[in-house]
């Protein structure tokens, strides 16, 4: 009786359920991050290890704001759940390699994207769970719009590894704005060593958002490990498709809108399209959490990214799409509603 | 004029800018607060536009608060406002003519600043002249001051000019000359002096009742 | 295989227990008799300290319609009538019997044509045992069986998924007492006039299907159900889902739709009761978890006190952290083991230290919608779980608050590991349904 | 008709009244804190604009132009307002009691709001037809809708989190407002006009 | 009855006052005002011709659907004509540019200036600086082509913002055409 008695002291009483999923936030940041990791290696192995030191700086940056933060707002801290870490990842990744070697170096560059990132888009709004935007993407969206020259200046791929005066040229799809399908079929050679080079991430463009097929892994991995759904990215990807199929071709001749003569394929893999779509619309925070609210929010990136990619100012959308999406992800919430158990109407059986 | 009323002329002073400063505590009319402040000239210009008409509407107002009808108070006090307003459309067009290109949508906007409206219903229908002329006085230096410093932060940040002389040779961070940037500059602004107000005052932040 | 939209997947742990025999244990020296084992009205205590008292003596009588008698489950002398501790926290009315070890049974009276009992005397027979449901609920079901006319009843559903991981006492039944179970549900339907019975069991138990099979396969108008493996898949409406595809609509009762859904011990005790008059004053308790010696199913007279069951399963082993009266899902944490088994209690579950979550430690809501897509109700729980925690209850209301039945799965998989069920709970109380 | 449907689009997304010309911001921080409040004054503010557009069209270009007295029109613009909007008030007691019991709250603050002032000084300034300026009017009001309605969303998520103190209320919402407006950026180029 | 004279009395009253200060400011701002436009666009016209003293309109034509813009003749003090400015537009990236280009009487470019532009800030608002405008000088038509390296017989585009360059150069090749329609040949 003793025994048990002794054991009585130290029973936890807590509400049900008593046990939980192994999943958590930190391992959600984890392994979101982990997935990012080839086609982080696929930029640093085409873009030089100046890749890898703007993604580093990203990540330090971001981290220290955030340990900052938590600080400064007496909260508990949270550098541990990965989220910052996440941030400052995606964050890197979306920048052109080129600001380490422009001349003189702009490395506050990606320490100030980091402070817009975490201090104005997350801290200020509640930290994690609370932020309306994106935070990787608000902090590429200030340097694009602060610094339009230095963030438009894009490097040659090249596995040559420590190349520093590497030569610029422009991304294909700033090639297809500006000069039109012609001119990248001259640049590439031929369609299919143009989808091959695209594919494999040989083109220029920011640190990770290159190589679809390593892009694809990440993405897939977390399909299968089931962290995120199918609903935006096939959304997202699959408007992008036929939008830019119907309505992206133009006469060679005369200029003129062509139906259905766009190159759908070329617009899936250019840009930041694949990173957004897997990485970045599919964030949970800023996204809408309903899965019908999803498709739409998915069907929107796309629409937008088209809008601007086919007809806007810049020659890529998605990181607009996404913020814009973002705004609307609330109001989505709000008005697609779930069908609570009983009370669809149906035949007795 | 005892010593009393002195001191109540310089409370009205300082209510309007500090007390109840209409961008950053009370919060009305913040259109322009963002709209013309990504120079320090234009905001200083527009500032000076808020400050004549709103002293002159007080000024107006009171002067003749007894002798209008109560039942066309607003409209009589909408016509007046609009007057001064058109004053002052008038003498920048004619003097400084391409900052009346910059800001003169905004100018002509005053006509319908809440504050200025506000301040002829609220003070200077019920005041004397004298009184009324230094409400508008203060709460015409508030808006004023509170212009010039969001302007003053957001081209020096911007352009890395000021009054646009250029200081720096780069543009440190461009965002805050555009649209964008005013919003945040206000924003964290305001933050600030509630943290301020907060952290040195013991107050409970300004707009903290926001919601 | 059928089953209901949304649900989760917990690691079941039957293995634990499901291979061991239910074996009957040792009346105790002493049981706690809770006069309130059952939804409703409690019983009335009809004994007096000093009274001497025989196995199935009745010692309380039901107060009301909803009500329920409660049975002596030793023979021997009432030495206590008061407040006693119990499993849900709050201290209850119990009365307090001491064993004298002659096990003597007040006379039964025996029926072999039971089946040809009519339909009002089966009900007396059953409201005479005391039963109620014993998936722990715990409703009366002498008034679960008297739907008002305006609602027929066209369908009844044997319980047998027993979703909640650990426990494994309806298992043990189906297999042990597969002919019982199945003369239980006819006898139900014979008292409602049902021409069809189901029974629903998760595909986890191959073994139990199969022999309740092998026991219904006489019966034309019985049929056993499998069902995809899902938490809670043995909530009543889920349940009725999966095996009759009908929906119950927010706020209304199974017999809405014509169903009515029984739990298999209660099936059990029902046949026990017509066929031989038994009343209610024993049921199988699974005592399992990692932190149990030895793992199994006993049969244990009601108002036995858990200590008891722990020391017969050969007491904890190492760290001990947790006993839970239920399952791990929607069971309740006990503070003491001197609480006494009741009529609800399906299982004794033990948790080590290891592997335990604590509650304080939680995040933010990150809006990863793993709840939205398990919730059986088609609920948003995060949603409701931060509108709770900022004290927006009349929003959470709006929102279907109370079409939760707090099954636990959003707390189960969410990854800021929030305690949704408690903001819930405490929604509920701050607000009217 | 092409050029309609781009003034409809600049209107609303490329040069946001609120986002880009920092227009109406009073009535934008003032009325966004619940859906409901947002979703009554966008249906008011969009039909008021398109009215006034007309009504104060016909007055600059038919009466003010004429006799040189331009100079006038924001005297007369506020005037033509304030008087219809007062009419509508009392037509609408009389005409359609419910209707004004949910909208006539709003049209109360419209006299006092620049927006609606601006969309006839800008259709002046840009020597706007009747047709364009009334679909001038239309998309601005589209365009101030779109704002309250995702302004009222988001806030009503903003609600339940956990703002620092000094940012709570306003200054958050500038913030985020800044934040949208960075997001409007992506619709630049769209429409040249 | 008494009520509504007084009312009328009342802003019948602010009305006057309100037009008395209204038309003394107007009477005294409006010669200002009108100045001030005229001003402007000769101060433009003049620094594009520093050495003419007589630049006058000749008319106008559409370089643009919907845009009409002027287009002059400079003379010097004696009469002899130094050569042409047109207005002209064009659609730039996020904005109509709108500019003067001046030529000699050999049709090539003395000089460009951009009145107005709303282009990307920090990027193709560069097109309004000195630096961009004095690539146009001494460029005949042939060689307004926008390219993307220095090249002295093309015109380099602000570095990351083809697109307006490009705006810009369209609109100052529209003026040039027009001007070498209207007056090649027809030099004395």
């Amino acid at each position: 009786m003793s025994a048990t008695s002794q054991q009585q002291q130290r029973l936890i009483v807590s509400v049900s359920p008593h046990i939980r999923s192994e999943v958590s936030v930190s391992r959600i940041m984890w392994t979101v991050s982990i997935s990012l990791l080839p086609a982080l290696v696929m930029g640093i192995y085409f873009f030089g290890p100046r890749a890898l030191a703007i993604t580093a700086l990203c990540i330090v940056s971001c981290v220290g704001f955030e340990y900052l933060m938590n600080k400064a707002l007496d909260k508990p801290q949270t550098i541990s759940d990965g989220s910052a870490f996440l941030t400052g990842l995606l964050l890197g990744m979306n920048l052109p390699a080129s600001i380490w070697s422009v001349n003189p170096f702009l490395l506050h560059l990606p320490v100030l994207g980091s402070l817009f990132a975490i201090v104005i888009t997350k801290a200020l709004f509640g930290g994690l769970g609370f932020n309306i935007f994106n935070p990787a993407l608000i902090g590429r969206a200030f340097l694009l719009v602060s610094w339009p020259r230095a963030m438009t200046i894009w490097i040659k791929p090249s596995a040559a590894f420590l190349g520093m005066d590497a030569q610029t040229t422009a991304t294909p799809l700033g090639i297809l704005k500006e000069e039109g399908a012609g001119k990248l079929m001259e640049v590439f050679g031929s369609k299919g060593s143009m989808y091959l080079q695209m594919f494999i991430g040989h083109r220029a463009g920011s640190i990770g958002e290159a190589s679809v097929i390593a892009l694809l892994i990440g993405g897939l991995y977390l399909l299968a490990k089931k962290y995120i759904t199918w609903h935006i990215p096939i959304s997202f990807l699959g408007t992008v498709a036929i939008v830019t199929w119907i309505f992206g071709g133009k006469d060679p001749e005369t200029g003129k809108l062509l139906l259905f003569a766009g190159d759908p394929v070329l617009h899936l893999m250019s840009g930041g399209l694949m990173l957004g779509a897997f990485f970045m619309a599919t964030d949970y925070v800023t996204g809408p959490s309903l899965r019908s609210a999803q498709i739409l929010f998915g069907i929107g990136c796309g629409l937008i990214t088209c809008l601007i990619r086919l007809i806007g100012g810049f020659p890529e959308g998605v990181m607009f799409a996404i913020l814009l999406m973002n705004c609307f992800a609330p109001l989505l919430d709000r008005y697609m509603k779930t069908r609570p158990f009983g009370t669809r109407k149906e035949a007795r059986a | 004029m005892s010593a009393a009323g002195k001191t109540s002329y310089i409370g009205l002073l300082k209510n309007g800018i500090f007390g109840e400063n209409p961008v950053f505590r009370v919060a009305l009319s913040l259109c322009p607060s963002v709209a013309v402040t990504n120079s320090l000239k234009s905001g200083f210009l527009m500032g000076i536009g808020v400050f004549f008409v709103q002293t002159m509407a007080n000024i107006s107002v009171s002067f003749v608060r007894k002798f209008i009808h109560s039942r066309i108070r607003l409209p009589a006090y909408i016509l007046i406002i609009g007057t001064w307003v058109t004053v002052a459309n008038l003498l920048l067009e004619a003097y400084s003519y391409s900052l009346y290109k910059q800001i003169g949508l905004y100018l002509q906007l005053i006509v319908a600043f809440a504050i200025i409206l506000s301040r002829a219903e609220l003070f200077a229908s019920k005041n004397k002249v004298v009184p009324s002329l230094f409400d508008g006085l203060g709460m015409g230096i508030g808006f004023l001051i509170a212009l010039v410093v969001i302007s003053f932060f957001r081209e020096l940040i911007g352009k890395g000019a000021l009054w646009d002389y250029q200081l720096v040779s780069t543009k440190p961070i461009l965002l805050f000359v555009l649209p964008a940037g005013g919003f945040f500059a206000v924003g964290l602004l305001m933050g600030f002096f509630n943290w301020i107000d907060i952290r040195f005052f013991g107050g409970h932040g300004a707009s903290g009742g926001g919601h | 295989m059928p089953t209901f939209a949304g649900g989760i997947h917990p690691p079941d742990k039957k293995e634990l227990s499901e291979s061991k025999p239910i074996t009957a244990l040792k009346a105790p020296a002493r049981v706690v008799v809770l006069l309130r084992q059952h939804i409703g009205a409690p019983a009335k205590a009809c004994v007096a300290i000093g009274d001497e008292v025989k196995i199935g003596t009745v010692i309380g009588t039901p107060e009301g319609f909803v009500s329920s008698p409660v049975h002596s489950s030793v023979s021997g002398k009432v030495i206590a009538i008061g407040e006693f501790p119990t499993a849900m926290g709050r201290p209850a009315e119990a009365v307090v019997i001491e064993n004298d070890g002659k096990e003597e049974w007040v006379p039964l009276k025996d029926e072999p044509n039971f089946m040809e009992l009519p339909p009002a005397g089966i009900k007396e027979r059953i409201k005479a045992a005391g039963i109620v449901g014993m998936g722990g609920a715990a409703f009366p079901t002498a008034v679960k069986l008297s739907p008002p006319k305006e609602k027929p009843v066209d369908v009844v559903i044997l319980n047998g998924a027993e979703c909640e991981p650990y426990l494994t006492a309806d298992h043990r039944l189906m297999l042990e007492k597969s002919k019982e179970v199945v003369d239980g549900l006819r006898l139900i339907m014979r008292t409602l006039g049902v021409k069809k019975g189901f029974i629903g069991i998760e595909d986890n138990k191959p073994d139990a299907i199969e022999a309740m099979k092998k026991a219904a396969s006489a019966h034309a108008d019985v049929e056993v159900c499998p069902l995809q493996v899902k938490y809670p898949q043995g909530a009543e409406k889920m349940l009725i889902k999966a095996v009759s595809g009908r929906e119950v609509p927010p706020r209304a009762l199974p017999m809405d739709v014509g169903v009515v859904v029984q739990n298999i011990g209660t099936t059990y005790a029902v046949y026990e009761a017509v066929r031989y008059g038994k009343p209610l004053i024993e049921r199988v308790v699974t005592v399992t978890g990692e932190g149990i010696r030895e793992p199994k199913n006993l049969m244990a007279r009601i108002g036995t006190l858990v200590s008891s069951l722990i020391e017969a399963c050969g007491g904890f082993s190492n760290n001990t952290a947790k006993v839970i009266s239920g399952g791990p899902m929607m069971g309740f944490a006990i503070s003491s083991l001197d609480v006494p088994v009741t009529k609800g209690t399906s299982g004794i579950l033990v948790l080590p230290e290891e592997g335990l979550f604590h509650a304080d430690e939680y995040k933010p809501c990150i809006r990863c919608s793993r709840c939205v897509d398990i919730c059986p109700m088609g609920l948003r729980p995060g949603q409701l779980s931060v509108l709770a925690e900022k004290g927006h209850y009349e929003d959470a209301k709006a929102n279907n608050l109370f079409d939760c039945f707090e099954c636990g799965s959003c707390a189960f998989v969410c990854p800021s590991k929030r305690p949704i069920v408690q903001l819930i709970r405490l929604a509920k109380s701050m607000v009217k349904p | 008709m092409v050029k309609l449907f781009e003034l409809i689009v600049a209107a609303s997304l490329v040069n946001n009244f609120v986002f880009t010309r920092y227009l109406g911001l009073c009535i934008f921080f003032g009325v966004t804190k619940k859906m409901d409040t947002a979703i009554g004054m966008s249906m008011t503010f969009t039909a008021v604009m398109v009215i006034s557009a007309a009504l104060n069209w016909v007055a600059y270009n038919m009466v003010m132009v004429p006799f040189h007295l331009e100079f006038l029109k924001i005297l007369v613009f506020i005037a033509i307002i304030a008087g219809f909007v007062q009419a509508a008030d009392t037509m609408m007691r009389k005409v359609s009691p419910g209707l004004y019991y949910k909208l006539g709250i709003y049209l109360a603050l419209i006299v006092t709001n620049c927006i609606i002032l601006a969309v006839p000084l800008i259709s002046a300034d840009s020597n706007y037809t009747f047709i364009e300026s009334l679909v001038f009017g239309l998309g601005s009001g589209l365009g101030f809708s779109l704002a309250l309605i995702i302004m009222a969303s988001i806030r009503e998520k903003l609600e339940l989190a956990d703002v620092p103190k000094p940012f709570r209320g306003l200054p958050i919402s500038f913030v985020l407002t800044g934040l949208i407006a960075l997001a409007f950026i992506g619709f630049s180029g769209l429409i040249t006009l | 009855m008494k009520e509504i004279i007084k009312i009328t009395l009342n802003l019948m009253v602010v009305f006057i006052v309100s037009g008395v200060i209204l038309s003394l400011v107007y009477a005294n701002a409006k010669p200002k005002i009108e100045r001030n436009e005229a001003i402007e666009k000769e101060k433009a016209l003049k620094s594009l011709m520093p050495e003419a003293s007589n630049i006058a309109v000749q008319g106008t034509y559409e370089p643009m659907e919907g845009k009409m813009a002027e287009y002059y003749v400079a003379k010097d003090k004696d009469g002899k004509v130094l050569g042409y400015i047109a207005s002209s537009y064009s659609k730039g990236y996020s904005s109509i540019i709108n500019l003067l280009v001046a030529v000699g009487t050999d049709m090539k470019i003395k000089a460009i200036n951009i009145l107005h532009q709303e282009e990307t800030p920090g990027l193709g608002d560069d097109i309004g600086k000195q630096y961009f405008q004095d690539r146009f000088k001494g460029k005949a038509l042939d060689q307004l082509e926008v390219v993307k390296l220095p090249d002295p017989n093309k015109i380099e585009a602000v570095s990351g913002a083809t697109i307006s360059s490009r705006a810009a150069t369209k609109g100052v090749r529209t003026g040039v055409e027009f001007l070498i329609k209207k007056y090649q040949g027809v030099s004395q």
